[in-house]
């Protein structure tokens, strides 16, 4: 996100009307209407129309490709990394780039994102590095010391937890007079857990400037959508707390930028809370402790590869004379380049020392006496384990 | 100096760590325009206006949720939980994140947040509205637990629980809250976190009690001095985490018999961690088994049975003279 | 519920479009469309459209005016045992006697009714005695020994968990193949809960035969329907879950029975759940611990007086020449004579000893060792502290 | 019988228990079509259908609320809660109703519901997915705890749990799940819930654990024999809620010390409450203060540091040693 934009052309406005809502006073009678699947770039890489373009320059959309070529070769490499034993349990992104990148590149430099766990790529383009991400995948505590100046709130595990987080944040800047935005990333799975619903109600009855992200990417682990809820559309949702929602092709970055962009305008102008439904598909296991085959079959992951959000934005590109088959090997080569790199300092910090304080440490401000006397009596231990062992082995 | 009964400690509490700091922002169910169900609140919203004292929709876990994330921004949080019987519902925000973002982030984010609510029976409520759940948060890493017997200390415990960097569940033992009043002092000090206080001073026997046991705890020691001659020290925790082991310890050593008495039930309760840190640190002190006196493991009796269920100064003096005669 | 009615005139339509929702495919345009305020009897006893007139018999309406007279005089009754002390805390219902008659009233013989805490003239209604009632809320819990064939379920304190078991107890009968419904009562506030979305998600994705009856009598305690959700009705909230709502006039029998009516019926026959939105009000406060004039203004509970169910359908019955004034006054007085022969009930059972074995009893199917290890403690005690009082009267 | 492995006597648990008996039925997250995420629920949707073993969106209070409801109409519903970590969102379902409902009712309605979840680290897993919480449980008064150590125990006391007429919190150690395999006798057996098992004989010293620790225990006893010629009776609680009383007081008034090791947090954990027991029951017969082995009051931590964090046989001898020479 260091790269400049011009702001003014990056002002979206959603031309289409994606939710509107009316009353008849009369017969009593309230609408709601939703506007299914909002797309601008289609899968062949032409424009559904061309007025619906979002104002982003030439350059910013190379830079978005950018991100999202990193973002999948990170994700495979992470994925070598953990057949290989090298980090931990992995929650791949692949096919949900557009989503990601789309949505985190709408938001102003003061907003903070809140992140569930497969947010690599929103993370990253918000500043955390792939070092700090390969740490906390790898079982290092540091990889969630988030350093001061990126604002990107630590990975929450328990699903829709973080909704709250998101809404209490942009509640707190609201009521300061800060102008900061919070977006909050979540699953399909998600929206069924009782914190999704406390939190778009008190996003709506508090008005705070939140953008609730769901990548619907179909599945919960091995729960199809259409098992989650009965309810047709994810974003249909919205009208249960009077708020504003919408669904738009989630593999669709101009779509997606567009959408978010115009929640976040709409949240800094006092416009309150959006819900968002990204339409999109992982393609890899849920994480790598998973089995994909075991509830979707090849040919639906197959076809859902036909509509990948970066085969779409390079066709537009090539379309436009902006990209070419140089390019575009370049860039996969300085991304692997800059993933190994990444790996590489991962591995050095990982081979480091740790101290077992490391586990104590931050409980509280200050440690208390209780667990001093734990953190001792567990140095003590491994200080009585050496001796015995360096006796073991002066004996052998 | 006012005098001044528990709730009007804790009203007074807020007031004050609100005048002296514009983060501390309290929300919760019908605190504002009604002024708290127990009218702990009564009054803030008139004085800090809306934004700051906030009712909220019906939803513990939206409370504590929310307030994590604006004690993560750097606000000053204070959330009431109407009843001890609903924190359940907040139980994940509490456990999975307030207890742990500092953790979590290596220190980058922390939750400056205090969750306060009344406990315990002794008001012949409904079911739910009578609970002492603090072992489970004591047994939560990453918490602090405190929870005060008298309108003194529960001002000042309240402003340093505000002040304190990390979360702390505040329970305030509503059978107290208008039981009697006390001196307390205008405008701001603070009683630390982590300090026990000696109640009462005593050689035979050390008598530890929280909350709303505390004046049990004081009348048994009373009669056991009266009846029995007996001199019984009574320590009042203030804090059950962190735990003020010292004070603990050196009215043992001189001591060498003990009673706990808590509220909730028996098995798994905070006594069991005293009897267990006792036996971890001065068994040899022990003249007689450490007596607990406790709730039976069983739900609060509604209104009508709920004398036979609370430790009472009886039940405590029968334990005393266990202790003293072993 | 012991008297009989006409299935077949039961059989409630409503001829009016309560919800509507409709998918435009080529446009890609959802509209959910909701019927505000359904309303049959108006305040001054007319209705509002004859055709609209729920299948009930001339008995019948006066059945349930009659049971909405023992409610009224039961609630105030109740209110002065607690002013006097004999019984604790009360939830009052006055106000939301049609609302709960005459959902109640729609059920079938084997449905289950899960209440929350202010649904005593629904339980009655199912059968369980105003003499359990007190004994209830009197602390005594044998109240809530509900009588085998009385299909009510425990009184649930904390707010909204009981859509959650109302859902599970639907499901398993629709499992077994049993013929059985469930209502389940909450308020305004309890929409707010997690538990809400949770259950009415379940109850949507299995299609569990359940209604989700909500009293919205404007408040939780102090707070506001308005400052509760952003939501303009709370039916329309059944939209984010696929199910169907509708907003009812709660204080007009016809229309609360008609639309339950329709809803169970439709649970019946497989159509699954439905959320119903009842406008009412309390006229008292929350509970005899609260005090109404901090949050409501006199005015606004006299306006919500003119809207009172009961005077709606005695000006109906009396306009019909199917009731007069000394029908009127024996009815009141038949329903003090019953709610005193109650409360002279209640007090007998009060005044019985009770063995402290009651606190342990019920705790599992067989008191394991540690309780009766805490019983025989207590007995001893107990025993110990009465050998001391006799022996210091004895002394003195 | 079959050789299997824990997480198989689960599966091979389910399938008996539903073959005998239609009213069983399972609900969670990813148990149907995808077999459970440990796979503990593999085969049953082939076998028993989608109304049996039912794939539930994704909120945890809703499955226990649900399965709440379903056990009150007559059926025996399994639910399975997919890690130690999300119980919480459900504890509100769990404490308030489930362990209540045969309280409030006097009987009248019940909840044989069994709530099974993998406990415990161990596998270097994320947040969250780690946790020993069962002393939350263990202090809510009409639930039933239960954790076995082995596949033999695993299938009977699944089994036992199904068919007892009260809640039961099923923890499963999930580092034991696949660790080894022992022979499981195929069809229908119960291992009785309240019964502990000696896992070893001795004279010298008990030795309690439960779940996850009973290896590590058994581990420590061997090495207390051969290093020191120590005589470890090693106890496997199995239930934690209703203990089995008497077979601790047998084995601690023949050996005179005790050795308790616990996989949870110290503050608060069961191994206080044994210690409690002790000192109220069994103090004279103490030789040495009860030492307790346990986890630092902290989070778990990631994979990385686990190892520093959980007890270890070490850790345990060291106990042993310590209360032997005290
Ligand atoms: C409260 C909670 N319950 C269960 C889990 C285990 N779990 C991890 S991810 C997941 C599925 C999430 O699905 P979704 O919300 O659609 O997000 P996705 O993984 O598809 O991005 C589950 C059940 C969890 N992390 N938290
Ligand atoms: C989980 C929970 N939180 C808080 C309370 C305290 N409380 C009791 S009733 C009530 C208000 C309920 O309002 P509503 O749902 O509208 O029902 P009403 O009382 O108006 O019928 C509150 C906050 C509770 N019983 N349960
Ligand atoms: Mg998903
Ligand atoms: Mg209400």
């Amino acid at each position: 996100m260091a790269k400049a934009r011009s702001k003014a052309k990056a002002k979206a406005e959603v031309e289409v009307e994606l939710f509107r809502k009316h009353k008849d006073e009369k017969k009593g009678l309230w609408t709601w209407q939703l506007k299914e699947f909002f797309q601008i770039l289609r899968e062949d890489g032409t424009l559904v129309d061309e007025r619906l373009k979002p104002p982003l320059r030439d350059e910013e959309l190379i830079e978005l490709y950018r991100w999202m070529i990193r973002a999948r070769t990170y994700d495979e490499r992470a994925l070598a990394l953990q057949r290989q034993g090298r980090i931990g349990t992995y929650a791949p992104l692949s096919g949900q780039e557009a989503a990601q990148a789309g949505s985190a590149y709408a938001l102003e430099p003061q907003d903070w994102l809140f992140p569930s766990y497969r947010e690599h790529l929103a993370m990253a383009m918000r500043g955390l590095s792939w070092v700090q991400l390969l740490m906390y995948w790898g079982g290092l505590e540091d990889g969630m010391r988030i350093p001061e100046g990126v604002n990107v709130f630590t990975v929450s595990i328990p699903i829709a937890t973080q909704l709250l987080h998101a809404v209490g944040y942009a509640w707190a800047a609201k009521m300061r007079g800060d102008d900061v935005a919070t977006i909050v990333y979540f699953g399909d799975g998600g929206t069924s857990e009782g914190d999704f619903h406390e939190a778009l109600n008190f996003a709506g009855v508090f008005q705070t400037p939140t953008i609730f992200f769901c990548q619907n990417n179909q599945y919960a682990i091995s729960v199809p959508r259409t098992r989650q809820t009965r309810a047709e559309t994810l974003a249909q949702k919205a009208i249960a707390y009077g708020l504003e929602g919408v669904q738009v092709d989630g593999n669709d970055i101009m779509a997606v930028y567009k959408v978010t962009r115009w929640a976040v305008e709409k949240a800094h102008a006092g416009g309150g809370p959006t819900l968002i439904e990204a339409i999109t598909y992982r393609y890899g296991h849920h994480t790598t402790a998973d089995d994909w085959t075991r509830y979707r079959s090849k040919e639906e992951v197959e076809e859902w590869k036909q509509r990948d959000p970066l085969k779409r934005l390079r066709l537009y590109l090539e379309g436009q004379g902006l990209w070419d088959e140089a390019q575009e090997q370049r860039a996969w080569e300085e991304a692997k380049a800059e993933v190994a790199e990444a790996v590489q300092e991962y591995e050095r910090i990982r081979a480091q020392e740790r101290d077992v304080e490391e586990i104590f440490k931050y409980m509280y401000a200050e440690m208390p006496w209780h667990l001093r006397e734990e953190l001792e009596d567990l140095r003590q231990y491994l200080r009585e384990r050496a001796r015995e062992r360096e006796l073991e082995e002066g004996e052998a | 100096m006012a005098q001044l009964t528990l709730v009007q400690a804790v009203n007074d509490g807020l007031r004050t760590a609100m005048r002296a700091d514009d983060r501390v922002v309290l929300l919760g169910e019908d605190i504002g325009v009604d002024g708290g169900v127990f009218r702990a609140t009564e009054g803030l919203l008139q004085e800090f206006g809306p934004d700051r004292v906030i009712d909220t929709p019906l939803a513990e876990s939206g409370i504590v949720g929310t307030a994590i994330g604006m004690a993560v921004y750097g606000l000053r949080p204070v959330a009431e939980i109407q009843f001890d019987g609903f924190l359940p519902p907040a139980f994940d925000q509490i456990v999975s994140h307030a207890a742990r973002i500092r953790w979590r982030s290596r220190g980058r984010f922390h939750v400056p947040l205090v969750i306060r609510a009344p406990y315990g029976g002794g008001i012949r409520a409904l079911e739910h509205h009578s609970e002492s759940p603090e072992a489970y948060y004591a047994h939560t890493p990453g918490l602090k637990v405190v929870i005060p017997s008298n309108p003194y200390d529960t001002k000042g415990l309240l402003i340093a629980s505000i002040r304190d960097p990390d979360p702390v569940i505040f329970f305030e033992p509503k059978r107290l809250y208008r039981a009697f009043r006390e001196e307390v002092p205008e405008g701001d000090y603070e009683v630390p976190l982590g300090k026990a206080r000696v109640a009462r001073d005593g050689s035979d026997l050390t008598l530890i009690a929280w909350g709303s046991m505390v004046p049990v705890a004081l009348q048994a020691a009373e009669e056991a001095e009266e009846r029995d001659g007996v001199s019984v020290e009574v320590i009042d925790l203030r804090t059950l985490v962190p735990l003020d082991w010292g004070t603990i310890a050196q009215s043992v050593e001189k001591t060498g018999r003990v009673v706990v008495v808590q509220e909730a039930p028996r098995t798994g309760g905070f006594a069991s961690e005293l009897i267990a840190l006792i036996n971890d640190k001065l068994l040899l002190y022990l003249e007689a088994p450490v007596q607990r006196v406790t709730a039976p493991d069983t739900v609060i009796p509604l209104g009508r049975m709920e004398d036979y269920y609370l430790p009472d100064a009886g039940r405590v003096l029968r334990a005393i003279r266990k202790a003293v005669t072993f």
